[in-house]
This record gives C-alpha cells, sequence and structure tokens, in this order.
C-alpha cells in the first residue's frame, strides 16, 4: 500500500488537484453540471491523444515534436477522404487513417536510428515535412465527416443498470477515450513490448544487456506515438467535422502535460494515466477562467507558465537525481 | 578433466579507436571447471566477457561453444547459446522492479526466488524497483537472474567486488557447486584469496593479450602476479630526482584532512609540499577518481576538509580550485578538450572562463603564452587546427600545456600516460619533475605501479576508499607496490601465503571496492 | 575554419540568382537587389540569434516572440512617450525573456528548445493581453524606424547602417573575444570548459540574454521595414532563421560555425524565397522541402564530424 | 440596471476591423443598458479551439453567444449545443451553417462581386490579377471568393496571377506582397480581402508600379485613395461595427423581438477614386482620426446606438 502510494503518489496529487478544480468550477458555477462535464471531456480528447503520443515517446527516452504537425496530417486525411463519401466508407478511412499514423511515427524512429542524428532534430524536420504534407492535402481548413463518428462523441451513453444520474456523468467522448487508449495501453504495458519501451527509457545499455532489441524498440515506441498522434487527428476531424492543416496548440500542450503527468524527461518512468489527468487539469484550468469571464490570452500566459514553471521543476528534480 | 572444452576463444582483438583493449586473447573453459580470468585493470578481461556474450563485437578472432563456431550477435543470442553473464556494472533496468526485469529477460521467477534465498537474501521483495535496491543486493540478483536459467558457461566479472563477507562466501559456495555440477564458470576478481579457494585454473591478461594459463595449486600466486604485469616486474628506480624534497618544512601546500566522499572515499588524511610530486596507488576504483574530483572542485565532499596554504577551502565548482591554483589534468583526454577547437583555444581556455575576461582578446600576449607552452611541450602543431587530428599523446600533451600557460601552483594529474607512447611518457614524466624543481607541487595518480618509482617523492596507497599507507618512494619496489595496492601489508614481503590468508583486509565487510 | 562552407555556399547563392534570371530576364537590377538585401537583414540577425546559440548546443525559438513584442510595443508607446523611453520599454521584454531562458537552460538545464517555445508561449500571451491595453491609443511607426527599415541612400539600403556594424560585431565577439571562444568551446564540450574553471551558467545566461537584445533590435528594423504592428510579425522568421545558420555551416550540435556563413544562408533562404514564389511552388511543399533540408544537412554534417 | 449576460467568441486578434468590432460589441453592451456583463473569448485560435471556448460560455450560463465564426462546419456542434442550452446564437460577419443561429452580416459574396468587378473594368477587362484572400476555411472567405469567381467569369481575359491567404493579418498581407515583387512578375491589378493599406505602402516604398487596388473602407486607406499621388483603388463597405450590430440583435431575440428571418444582411457601397463622384464620397467618408486599419463606417444605422467616443473608448458594461 505504502509503496502504491508512493509509486502512485504524483498521480494522486494530481487527482486531488482535479477534485478541488471541479470543487472550485462549482462554486464559481453553481449551476456547472453533466452537460459541463461532456464539454469538458470533448474538448480534452484530442489534447489527451497527443499528450498519449508524447508520453510514449518520452517514456522510451525521446521526445516527438511532430505530434502536433501529425495530429494535423491525419486529421486533413481523414476529413478530404470522407468529403462526400458515404457512411459506410469512413469504416475504411478510419483504419486507414490510424495506419498512416503508425507508419508516419515508424518512419520517425527509423530516421533517427537511420541517420543517427538526435530525436529533437528528426522530429523537428519531420514536424515541417509532416505539416507541409498537410497542406498538400487541403489548404485550407475543410472536408468532412460521417455522422456516426460525429455521433461517436457526443451525448452519453446508456449503460444498463446504471441511474441515469451517473450515467449522465458518462460522456461518450470520456468512455471513447478509455477504450482506445485502454485498448492499446493496457496490453502494451503488460506485454514485454512495453516493458522494454520503459528499458530502452530507463537505460539503454543495461537494456541491451538484458537482450532489449534496443533500435526495434524504438522504432514501436514512435510508430506507437505516430498511432496515438492518428486518434488525435481523428479526434479533431470527429469534434470539428473538418480537417484544418495549420497544427494546434497541441505539441506544447502535450509536452506540459506529460511533465505535468509525472514522466521524466529523462525517460522510463511514469505512465499514462497522470498524464491524461493534467490534461483534464489543464482544460479545467481553461474552462474556469473563461467562467470568470478572464481574458482567454490570460489563459494562456498562465498554461504557458505552468508548463515552464514544471519542466523548470522537472528538470531540476532529474538534475537533483543525477547527483 | 580432457573433455572438449565449453567455449574455446582465440586471437579475440578489439580496439577502442587508437586503444587496443584486446590485441590476442584467448580462453578455453571445460565442463565442471570454475575458470579465473587474471589481469591487471585494465587488461581486457571484461572486454572479452563482453565479447564472448555479445554485448560488443570483436575486430577479430574465433569462438567455439562446444566445439561449434558461433557467432554471438547479441546478449539474447548468447543466452540461447547458453551463455549467461553478470557483467561488472549492475545490468537490471534501474526503473522497472525486479518481477518486471525478470519477465524482460525471460526468467522464470520461482528458481530465481529460490536462488536469491540461497544467495543469503531472505525477504526479497521482487516488486521493489531496481533503483531503491543496494548495489550488493543488486549483484546478488544479477547472478541469480543468471542462476535461473541454468546456464553452460556462467561469466562472472568481479561478482563479489561489492559484496560484504557474508554475501561473497555464499557466492562462493554456490559458484563452486556449479563447477561440481558439470557446468563451467568464469570467474573474475582481483582477490586472489577466491581465486585459491574457488578456481581451478586461471587464465591471465596482460595488455590485452593471454599470457599464461596456469592450475591454481598453493603457491600459484607469486606466478600470476609475475604473469600480470611481465617484465615490469623486475624495474629498478630511474627516476632522476634532483630536486629538493622540503616536505617536512613549513606548511603544506595542501592538506587533505579526514576527506569523505559518499561511500567511495573514506576518511583520507594526506599532505602535499611544494616542490613535491606525490604518487597516489590504488586498484580501479578504490575511491581516487572521486580524491581528484573533489580536490578539482568537480564533486562535493561529504566531509572532512582541505586546506590551500593552510587555509580551509570550500569548492562548489572546478573555477574555485583552479583560483586556489589546483588545476585538474583528468584521465580521460576527451573530457579535457574541446575536440573540434584548435590547439591554441584549448590552452587558452582557462583564461577566459573567468567573467572580467569575455572581452576582447589581446591575441599578442596570448599567443606567446600558448607557443611557450607548446615549446615545452613540445607538441606536434602541424594538425594544431583542430584538437580531435592531434595524435593521442599530442593531446594528452595539450591537457597538461593549458595549466602549464595559466602557471598553475599544484597539478592534479589523474593517469596521464594512459594510451601514450614511450618517449612521450617519459617527456611527461620530465615534465613533471621539472615542475616540482621549480617548486610546484604533483598530485599524481597512475594506473602504470612503475611510474611512481620515475616520478614520484612519497607514495598514497589507498585501498577501498582509505589511505593505507604513506611512505618514500626509496622504501619501495614494483611487487611491493602492488601488494599495497591489493591493500596487503607492507613488510609481507613475497610471502605468497598471506594472499590466500582469508583474515587479511581484503574481504573486509565495510570496504566497497571495485566498482566500474 | 568557421569559414570552411564560405566558398560552396557563395556559388550556390550566385547559382540560385543566376537561375532567377534566367527564368525572369531583367529580374536582377540594383532596385532588386537592394530589395532582397533589405529583407534578408532582419532574417540574418535574427539566425545570428541562432547561430550563437546553436554554437552552445542551443536554439532560440523565442526570438521571433521577442522581436514581435518590442516592435509592437515601440509602435504602440511611442504615441504617447518620447522614443528613448519608448525603445527602452521596447527592450524590456527582450532582456527579461532572455534573461529567463538564460536561467532555464544555464541553471535549470531545461532543453533550450523546450525552453524558448514555452517563454514565447508566455510572452505572445502577454503582448496579447498589452494589445487590449493600448487599443484605444493607436500605433505609430517612428520616422526613424522607418528611415532605417525601408529606405535607399545612392542605391543602398539604410539598414546596412545598422547591420554592418552589427554584423562585424558578432564576427569579433565569435573569433576575438573570451566570451566567443567559451561559446564555441561550451557547445563543443561542456564538460572540458566546466574544468578550465567555465561557469556553465554564466555564458548561458548572458548569451540568451544577448540573443534576445539581438531579437528586439530586429524587431525595431522590422516595424520599420513592415510598417503594420502585429501580434505575429516575426514570428514567420523563426523557422527560416534556424535555416539559414543551418545552411551556412552552424552545426546544431555545437562547437562549429560562423556568422559570416549565416548571412550568406539569410541571402540564400531570400533568394530561394523568390525562386520558389517564381516556380508558383505550394505552401505545402515548400515546408515538406525545409524540414528534408534541415534533416539532410544535419545528418550531412555528423556524417562528416563522424568521419575525422 | 442591466439583465443579461452575454458571451463574445472571436477568433482573429490583431486584426483592426475584428479590433472595432470588438469595441463595438463592447460599446453597444454599454449603451443598450440591457447588459450585466460581457465574457469575451477574443483570441487567435482555430475551429477547435473556438468550439471549446463557447462550449466554456455554455457552461458559464451567459444569455446569448455573440461568434464571428473561425469555420462554419467546425463550430456547428458548439452552437447546436447552445441553441439546446436556451442560449440565443447570434453569428457576425459571417454566416454559419447551424441552421438554429441567428446572422447578421454584410453581404460578402456581394462585397468581393462589388470591389472585383470595378477592378477589372479599370485593368480594361484584361490582365493578371494578384488575389489576396482573408483567412483560409472562414465563410466570409469563400463567400467573398464565390462573388470574385462570379466577376472573374464576367472578364475572360482577367487571369489570377497568384492567390494567396493573408489570414487577415497586416504583416502577413505586406510579407506576402513584397516577396510577390521581389519575383518581379507583372500584375495589373490587386484585390484585397479588406488588408489594403499596408499593400499600398509595399508599393510605393518598393517603387514598384501603382496598378488598381481593391480594399475596405478601412480608415488608413480610405485616406491613401485621397492623398497618394497616381494611386488608383477603390474601397468596398464592410462595417466592423456589425458586431454591436450583433449585440443588438441578441438582445431582440432575449426581449422577445425575433426578426422575421434568420439572416440579416447589410449591403456594401463602393467608393472609388476614379472619378469625382467617388472622389467627394471618400472625402466625406475620410476619418483621420481613426486607427487606419479601422473602417470609417464606426456604426450601422438602426442597429447600433453608441456613439463615437463610446465605440473609441472601447469600454462595456462594468469597465
Ligand atoms: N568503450 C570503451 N572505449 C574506449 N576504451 C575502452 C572502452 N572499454 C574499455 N576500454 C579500454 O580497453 C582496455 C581494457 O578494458 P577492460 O574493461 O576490458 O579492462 P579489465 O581488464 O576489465 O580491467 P578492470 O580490472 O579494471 O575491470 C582499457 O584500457 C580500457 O580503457
Ligand atoms: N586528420 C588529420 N589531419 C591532419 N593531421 C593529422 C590528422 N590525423 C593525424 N594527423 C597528424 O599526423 C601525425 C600522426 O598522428 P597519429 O594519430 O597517427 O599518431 P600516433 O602514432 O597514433 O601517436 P600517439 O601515440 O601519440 O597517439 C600527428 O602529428 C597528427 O597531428
Ligand atoms: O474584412 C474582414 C472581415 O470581414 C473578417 O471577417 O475579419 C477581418 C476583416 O478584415
Ligand atoms: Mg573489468
Ligand atoms: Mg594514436
Amino acid at each position: 500500500m505504502s509503496r502504491l502510494l508512493r509509486r502512485q503518489g504524483w498521480v494522486a496529487g494530481l487527482f486531488a488537484l482535479l477534485v478541488i478544480l471541479f470543487i472550485i468550477t462549482k462554486l464559481i458555477q453553481p449551476g456547472y453540471g453533466s452537460g459541463d462535464f461532456g464539454s469538458l471531456a470533448r474538448a480534452v480528447l484530442p489534447y489527451a491523444f497527443a499528450v498519449a503520443a508524447q508520453t510514449v515517446v518520452v517514456i522510451a527516452g525521446g521526445i516527438d515534436l511532430s505530434v502536433a504537425a501529425m495530429m494535423a496530417l491525419t486529421s486533413v486525411t481523414a476529413a478530404s477522404m470522407m468529403n462526400g463519401a458515404s457512411e459506410e466508407y469512413a469504416l475504411f478511412v478510419v483504419p486507414f487513417v490510424l495506419a498512416m499514423g503508425f507508419v508516419l511515427g515508424a518512419v520517425n524512429g527509423i530516421l533517427i536510428i537511420v541517420t543517427r542524428v538526435p530525436d529533437i532534430v528528426v522530429t523537428l524536420a519531420m514536424l515541417f515535412v509532416l505539416q507541409g504534407a498537410a497542406l498538400l492535402v487541403l489548404d485550407a481548413p475543410g472536408g468532412a465527416v460521417a455522422e456516426w463518428l460525429k455521433g461517436l462523441i457526443s451525448g452519453t451513453v446508456p449503460i444498463p443498470g446504471l441511474p441515469d444520474a451517473i450515467d449522465a456523468w458518462l460522456p461518450k467522448a470520456l468512455l471513447v477515450l478509455i477504450i482506445c487508449l485502454c485498448i492499446i495501453w493496457i496490453p502494451l504495458r503488460r506485454s514485454k513490448l512495453g516493458l522494454s519501451i520503459y528499458a530502452i527509457g530507463s537505460s539503454e545499455l543495461a537494456a541491451f544487456r538484458s537482450g532489449v532489441p534496443v533500435a526495434r524498440t524504438r522504432i514501436i515506441a514512435y510508430a506507437l506515438s505516430g498511432l496515438f498522434a492518428a486518434f488525435g487527428g481523428l479526434a479533431l476531424t470527429m469534434s470539428t467535422g473538418i480537417g484544418a492543416p495549420i497544427p494546434g496548440p497541441y505539441l506544447l500542450a502535450s509536452v506540459a502535460a506529460v511533465v505535468l503527468g509525472g514522466v521524466a524527461l529523462g525517460g522510463g518512468k511514469g505512465g499514462l494515466l497522470g498524464p491524461i489527468v493534467a490534461v483534464f487539469v489543464l482544460r479545467l484550468v481553461r474552462t474556469d477562467l473563461t467562467l470568470l469571464a478572464i481574458d482567454p490570452n490570460v489563459t494562456a500566459i498562465i498554461e504557458g507558465a505552468i508548463m515552464v514553471a514544471v519542466v523548470m521543476f522537472g528538470a531540476f528534480i532529474t538534475m537533483r537525481g543525477r547527483q | 578433466m580432457t573433455a572438449n572444452p565449453l567455449l574455446d576463444a582465440t586471437g579475440v582483438a578489439k580496439n577502442y579507436g587508437a586503444v587496443a583493449a584486446l590485441r590476442n586473447a584467448s580462453l578455453s573453459v571445460l565442463p565442471g571447471e570454475v575458470h579465473a580470468l587474471m589481469g591487471a585493470n585494465g587488461a581486457g578481461k571484461s572486454t572479452l566477457v563482453k565479447i564472448l556474450t555479445g554485448a560488443i563485437r570483436a575486430d577479430a578472432g574465433r569462438i567455439l561453444i562446444r566445439g561449434e563456431a558461433r557467432d554471438v550477435r547479441s546478449p539474447a543470442a548468447a543466452r540461447r547459446a547458453g551463455l549467461l553473464p553478470v557483467y561488472q556494472e549492475p545490468s537490471l533496468i534501474p526503473d522497472l522492479d525486479v518481477l518486471s526485469n525478470l519477465r524482460l529477460t525471460g526468467t522464470p521467477v520461482e528458481p530465481f526466488r529460490a536462488w536469491v534465498r540461497e544467495l543469503g537474501i531472505p525477504d526479497l521483495d521482487i516488486r521493489d524497483t531496481a533503483r531503491d535496491i543496494p548495489l550488493a543486493v543488486l549483484r546478488v540478483l544479477d547472478l541469480a537472474r543468471a542462476l535461473a536459467v541454468e546456464p553452460d558457461v556462467l561469466l562472472l566479472d568481479e561478482m563479489t567486488a561489492a559484496l560484504p563477507a557474508n554475501l561473497a562466501e555464499k557466492v562462493l559456495e554456490v559458484v563452486r557447486r556449479q563447477g561440481d555440477s558439470g557446468r563451467a564458470v568464469i570467474f573474475i576478481s582481483h582477490r586472489f584469496v577466491e581465486i585459491s579457494a574457488l578456481c581451478d585454473r586461471a587464465t591471465v591478461l596482460r595488455d590485452g593479450e593471454t599470457v599464461g594459463v596456469v592450475d591454481i595449486v598453493p603457491g600459484v600466486e607469486e606466478k600470476i602476479v609475475e604473469l600480470m604485469l611481465g617484465a615490469r616486474i623486475v624495474k629498478t628506480h630511474v627516476a632522476a630526482r634532483g630536486a629538493s624534497r622540503n616536505a617536512a618544512t613549513g606548511r603544506p601546500r595542501l592538506g587533505v584532512r579526514n576527506l569523505r566522499v559518499g561511500t567511495k572515499l573514506n576518511d583520507v588524511s594526506f599532505d602535499l609540499a611544494d616542490g613535491e610530486v606525490a604518487g597516489v596507488v590504488a586498484l580501479e576504483g578504490q575511491g581516487q577518481d572521486e580524491l581528484f574530483s573533489a580536490l578539482a572542485g568537480s564533486i562535493r565532499p561529504s566531509g572532512g576538509t582541505i586546506e590551500v596554504d593552510g587555509q580551509p577551502v570550500k569548492f562548489s565548482h572546478p573555477i574555485d580550485a583552479i583560483r586556489a591554483g589546483l588545476a585538474y589534468v583528468p584521465g580521460d583526454r576527451a573530457e579535457a578538450l574541446a575536440m573540434q577547437r584548435s590547439v591554441r583555444e584549448n590552452i587558452a581556455l582557462p583564461f577566459s572562463a573567468a567573467l572580467r575576461n569575455w572581452g576582447p582578446i589581446n591575441m599578442r600576449q596570448e599567443r606567446a603564452r600558448v607557443v611557450s607552452a607548446i615549446e615545452r611541450l613540445q607538441i606536434d602543431t602541424r594538425a594544431q587546427g583542430e584538437v580531435q587530428r592531434l595524435s593521442g599523446g599530442n593531446q594528452q600533451k595539450v591537457t597538461i600545456a593549458r595549466w602549464i600557460a595559466a602557471d598553475a601552483r599544484t597539478i592534479l594529474c589523474f593517469d596521464p600516460t594512459r594510451g601514450i607512447d614511450v618517449g612521450t611518457k617519459q617527456e611527461i614524466y620530465k615534465l613533471l619533475r621539472e615542475l616540482a624543481g621549480h617548486g610546484k607541487s604533483v598530485l599524481f595518480y597512475t594506473s602504470e605501479l612503475e611510474e611512481v618509482q620515475r616520478v614520484c617523492d612519497r607514495v598514497i596507497v589507498i585501498f577501498g576508499g582509505r589511505v593505507v599507507d604513506i611512505f618514500p618512494v626509496e622504501e619501495t619496489d614494483e611487487p611491493a607496490l602492488m601488494r599495497a595496492a591489493y591493500g596487503l601489508p607492507r613488510g609481507a614481503k613475497a610471502d605468497v601465503g598471506i594472499l590466500a590468508d582469508p583474515t587479511a583486509n581484503i574481504s573486509d565487510s565495510t570496504t566497497p571496492v571495485a566498482a566500474p | 575554419m568557421a569559414d570552411r562552407p564560405l566558398i560552396p555556399l557563395i556559388i550556390l547563392l550566385v547559382i540560385l540568382v543566376v537561375i532567377l534570371q534566367v527564368l525572369r530576364p531583367g529580374i536582377v537590377n540594383e532596385r532588386w537587389i537592394a530589395n532582397t538585401i533589405k529583407f534578408a537583414i532582419p532574417l540574418a540577425i535574427l539566425a545570428g540569434c541562432q547561430t550563437m546559440t546553436m554554437l552552445t548546443g542551443g536554439i532560440d525559438l523565442s526570438v521571433g516572440t521577442v522581436a514581435t513584442m518590442s516592435a509592437f510595443i515601440m509602435a504602440t508607446q511611442v504615441v504617447n512617450q518620447d522614443p528613448a523611453v519608448a525603445f527602452l520599454l521596447a527592450m524590456m521584454p527582450a532582456v527579461l525573456i532572455g534573461l529567463v531562458n538564460g536561467i532555464g537552460v544555464g541553471v535549470f538545464r531545461v532543453h533550450p528548445l523546450i525552453m524558448t517555445l514555452g517563454t514565447s508561449l508566455i510572452g505572445t500571451g502577454c503582448l496579447q493581453v498589452y494589445q487590449r491595453t493600448v487599443i484605444a491609443s493607436g500605433a505609430k511607426i517612428p520616422d526613424f524606424l522607418a528611415w532605417l527599415g525601408t529606405g535607399v541612400t545612392y542605391g543602398f539600403p539604410n539598414a546596412l547602417l545598422l547591420f554592418v556594424p552589427l554584423a562585424a560585431l558578432i564576427v569579433f565577439t565569435l573569433s576575438r573575444t573570451g566570451f566567443g571562444r567559451l561559446l564555441y568551446a561550451v557547445g563543443d564540450s561542456e564538460r572540458a570548459t566546466r574544468l578550465s574553471g567555465v561557469q556553465y551558467w554564466q555564458v548561458i545566461t548572458a548569451l540568451y540574454v544577448i540573443s534576445s537584445v539581438l531579437a528586439g533590435v530586429t524587431g525595431l528594423l522590422y516595424i520599420g521595414l513592415i510598417k503594420a504592428p502585429s501580434l505575429s510579425l516575426a514570428e514567420p522568421l523563426v523557422l527560416p532563421s534556424v535555416a539559414a545558420a543551418v545552411i551556412g555551416g552552424t552545426s546544431i550540435f555545437g562547437g562549429r560555425g560562423g556568422y559570416t556563413g549565416t548571412i550568406i544562408g539569410a541571402l540564400i533562404l531570400t533568394v530561394l524565397t523568390t525562386l520558389l514564389t517564381i516556380l508558383q511552388m505550394p505552401e505545402g511543399a515548400r515546408r515538406i522541402l525545409f524540414g528534408l533540408i534541415v534533416l539532410f544537412v544535419t545528418a550531412a554534417y555528423l556524417r562528416i564530424v563522424e568521419e575525422r | 440596471e442591466g439583465k443579461y449576460t452575454i458571451g463574445i467568441s472571436n477568433t482573429v486578434q490583431g486584426n483592426g476591423w475584428r479590433e472595432e468590432m470588438v469595441c463595438a460589441m463592447k460599446a453597444q453592451a454599454l449603451a443598450s443598458g440591457e447588459v450585466t456583463k460581457l465574457n469575451i473569448a477574443h483570441r487567435n485560435t482555430d475551429a477547435a479551439g473556438q468550439l471549446e471556448d463557447i462550449r466554456n460560455l455554455i457552461s458559464a450560463k451567459v444569455n446569448a453567444i455573440v461568434v464571428n465564426p473561425a469555420d462554419p462546419a467546425g463550430i456547428k456542434a458548439g452552437l447546436e449545443e447552445a441553441t439546446k442550452a436556451g442560449i440565443v446564437v447570434v453569428a457576425v460577419d459571417q454566416a454559419v451553417t447551424e441552421p438554429s443561429a441567428y446572422i447578421i452580416s454584410n453581404n460578402q459574396e456581394q462585397y468581393a462581386y462589388l470591389g472585383a468587378k470595378w477592378l477589372f473594368q479599370q485593368m480594361g477587362g484584361k490582365g493578371e490579377v494578384f488575389y489576396m484572400r482573408g483567412a483560409a476555411g472562414a465563410s466570409a472567405d469563400s463567400d467573398r471568393d464565390k462573388g470574385f469567381k462570379k466577376a472573374l467569369a464576367e472578364f475572360p481575359d482577367v487571369k489570377v496571377a497568384q492567390e494567396v491567404f493573408t489570414g487577415w493579418q497586416q504583416d502577413q498581407a505586406k510579407q506576402q506582397m513584397l516577396s510577390f515583387l521581389a519575383t518581379g512578375t507583372p500584375i495589373n491589378g490587386i484585390w484585397t480581402s479588406g488588408i489594403d493599406n499596408v499593400i499600398v505602402d509595399a508599393l510605393v516604398e518598393s517603387q514598384a508600379p501603382l496598378v488598381p487596388i481593391v480594399g475596405a473602407d478601412n480608415a488608413g486607406f480610405v485616406g491613401q485613395l485621397s492623398s497618394v499621388k497616381d494611386l488608383v483603388g477603390a474601397a468596398v463597405t464592410n462595417p466592423g461595427s456589425i458586431g454591436g450590430a450583433g449585440v443588438t440583435l441578441a438582445l431582440q431575440i432575449l426581449d422577445g423581438k425575433k426578426p422575421a428571418q434568420q439572416t440579416v444582411l447589410v449591403e456594401p457601397q463602393l467608393w472609388e477614386n476614379a472619378t469625382e463622384e467617388g472622389k467627394a464620397k471618400l472625402k466625406a467618408a475620410a476619418d483621420p482620426s481613426l486607427s487606419p486599419e479601422w473602417p470609417v463606417s464606426i456604426s450601422i444605422p438602426d442597429w447600433t446606438t453608441y456613439t463615437k467616443e463610446q465605440i473609441v473608448a472601447c469600454k462595456g458594461p462594468g469597465e
């Protein structure tokens, strides 16, 4: 128990912070209800996938600067493929776009291995390439999305046996998020591959000596990052109904949430839960500031300051750890 | 033991750039045998283990496993071939718990647990994260993990070095039984007690080459020492010390009192006088790295004091040490040099360090100082545009020239002749003596014992993080230094029996030795 | 040594100009040259920031925000303030952001890329909030800045009056001052400099402040050129500034490079942009090309360094 | 003694037109006396960001939301949720596709058609035009594109030399103009989506030939049309004060006075400097006291009630 607390202490603290924020929200806006929580869940969705994408590579000891660009590219690809197409066609588009994210992510990893250029430079270069590709797919926001996909993240699902009062607090967007992340993350976490990802992030040398295929594992970590980013791109298209070629603020947000979520930028440590809770925290801060009618640019300052402070704090901790 | 060898390696070579870690190593291990692999620090033992277990690739050589040529390309392949190593450094993934580490390597959990108990750790929680486990226990876990898969050949690289006596004993027991059950163990250790208690035969490496295979019989230790040291054993003093020996007069230039650094350095005290070269003698990892780093201001001591000219000083950055006149020349030249910069910039680097010197450089003055240092050390400047194009020896000279140019009063030289040719070595010896002649003081660690006699006035022997002896250089010869370095009392001359004496402080349980 | 790639770079520049002249005969005239130089100058100064930070193995992505802030603050403050006061106010955020960057990178050891992205996020937020407060007072471009930014005298852009001394100063700093030496040495091997007594945080903090101040000056020059204060004025110059430094032969890993190459790099990019516009290359393709160039050049330099 | 809270969402910041729009909203809210508080989400963002802003405004339980949409399709779901939550939704300046929302805007298709047609006539019905659009994805931009294309179809000999999105940002537009000039491509006219005075500056500063140019009724451009030598051009009206009208419309609906149609269009006018009559109009409209990026039409008859001082002061209720 004590070990669980020690290990999950950071996440527990974040949860507590989230609860406090919810209480504050309720105080500012006594009418804050299940519908508003649904809005929060939908706002969280693309950020959560972005941060999942970042988390995998950071755990593997890397960083991915192309997350937001990957989301933009997958988003415009999905939106332009579905434009004017039938509802059923989307059944093909979704796996196609996910596979595309996976493959392009793997390209990131392969380039890092083959060129031996540091990950930060490779993914920066890929940021431009993916952005450019997104602009070639759609030079302006547009496209369309199948209705059933939109429906997938709006409203709630009636869960038999659950009273409506509880059910109302389970927005579909949240369920989609949980299902998509769990389907990939839980088996991964339990598999040898998952262990290998932690292992190369923790100590590449020890991992190699333990028989971990380091290069292959690194490529797969980037591929998974691409896959999560593709989920994020799809989530964007599902919530807006269009694809936008200019990347949103997801790169910085993902780094901020990763660090805030207790994943060390050095690799090997942390999980997915912390960063996801961190995303909820950051989004709820924005909601609260809007409820208080504070200039949204102040929110940008606060988000930036949280990020810089947390990254500095994280760097400070790593520095102390190294000494 | 006429069986075919389980493992047979011949002609193994490995180069790291200019450094030849292995030149021509061979090793043949029979079933049921515990085979010692011996050699001085840097002889290539670990490198050979890494090659045999696929952790690095050899440049040349042939490896037969059960008589078949095998190309072991990765640790996983070695494992499949039945070769399991316990490397000199712990190999568990620091951020994973023990159980996950087992899963990662496909190690069966129950046998592992059994071995851990057997090895004297009854209460291991396999949910503990490796990072939180003490080093000694980690070493045991590494071993248990290897044993759990019942390897044909177990390779143990300084397995017992970090263990307290009780755990070491268990390990020796277990290893012995491995041999008895028909498997083979390759056992690396600097402790002769362990070798004679445990091993059947020993292969001795010197400078990357196999120089002998001996059966372990009483009295063989002297022979092994001989093999390990080679021709050097008979060297006598050559040092031409003309300088004044005023170590006893006046305040010492540098005083070290009860210095402690973490667990690596315990209670070290000594003095260094102006005009003196003091040699530090120690096996690898006895705390000398920490001592030099602390004196250089690179790490902060956890206790004790450092005095310069009688004044206590506290260093929080190398600049503090430099201001106090202590200049550090690290053993690894890559650590000291900006490889892509010119010889001149590297030598002049300390000039610009202080804020007030950030402005325009007086090029003429700088040039004069740099040129004079270059001439003094006779640095070959044909490729001076980038230090990385210099030969190793010349690079080493640049690291020293910097402090000659800066006119440092005390130079802390850590193994400055590593990988350097004989001629250059002579120049460096001469230079150090000259410095002493000009009243400078030098603290000099070398991994080549012979140099101590050539250069030093006094010898400071460190073992297990403590100063075990200090004596004038005249009172010693190389075998005596060797013994001293191994923590054996002086005076116990060539009495081989003592090498096997289990009561000697070699296995003192408080001694954390030979960490990587 | 830093200028080794200079000759091939100049050749590349000349080739690009020749292609341009072939595609659009007569385009290369005195006016075109003056305009091209005028545009290359702000880019070249920002690329100077990247050159210096990259020499230490860093990067400064906040230069765009800093330049924009100083430009915007200048244009809005000069309406009610003495130009000298407005100038000081305009340079304040530059110093501040540089200081925060320097401390984050030098003391806390945050990766420069993340650090400078973070501060630029905060800076942009602050600027937007500030913009809200000065909406009523309007903006004005001081005549002097307009003269400097857009003016041409005897065929030479007036901006050269600022740029030539500035560039000379940067080149001199890099090659003939203790600080310049330290930038190279720190980027080459931080450990080595530490052992020589260099305090990393001092060098890095000074560096990022200098970089930020240069960015602030660029902002003032650029507002004189564009004459339209906006919230994202210099943002489009940031990534090209990195590219200009990389193309000019400065290694993103530190320790290698120089400013003269960067200047040619900036000219090359300016001419290349013109060329791509003439070729009607779509924006998307341009970005792809840009990314590939950065990756290719970095990988190539890595090979060259390894070969030694 | 107001009774309503109104939420505002806008996604282009730092553009003079949009700033005037927000000031008009504030001034009108104040002048109406019916508004206790404005909750203004005014920042640079995209459809996804605007969606988040709108949903947060819904959570803030505002009575009405006045929105200048980043992308009609992109925020449809949010507007629908607002209506479902009983919030009055008014889109200003640009159309939205959500049927429950009310729209009050300039007739954007007509705006572009008027200007483009005049421009092509000035060009003598032939030649190359530099087409400087607004923000990609915005409906005002796509509506204007329709109007532009309609005019283009009437002049088969007019060709588009190059098409760029300015994002409705002054500095971007100027940079695009300058880099286009650097290519030496000959052009005969320039159509801008309301980012105009900086384009004239760019031509003058680069000593490039002044070709006919169409912009909006922004104070700076209107002034240039009367003062810059040899400049031929036209300003098409596009009042930023439409924001104030949007607030008025929202208040009317809240007070139970729904308009007959969902969409209210303001018809644009064209003021050119090629004829004496046009010059007189320009002179009458000019207002050098305004910021050059602010449209001179700072009020809309029947829709706004604030004074010039009020809109220039840019203060809303409670400020
Ligand atoms: N990665 C490396 N790069 C450069 N040189 C190396 C490397 N690894 C080992 N060496 C060099 O190769 C030589 C042999 O090293 P090795 O570690 O095999 O010695 P050892 O016999 O195990 O010594 P010890 O008893 O100190 O453990 C040494 O000179 C060492 O400095
Ligand atoms: N890439 C290079 N460019 C220019 N000169 C070089 C280059 N590499 C080596 N040299 C010069 O050639 C000479 C021989 O260098 P080399 O490294 O072969 O010496 P070495 O025999 O290995 O000496 P050491 O034992 O000191 O390492 C040196 O003077 C060196 O400065
Ligand atoms: O004309 C433009 C307006 O209609 C648009 O929506 O915002 C910016 C303006 O310049
Ligand atoms: Mg070893
Ligand atoms: Mg050599």
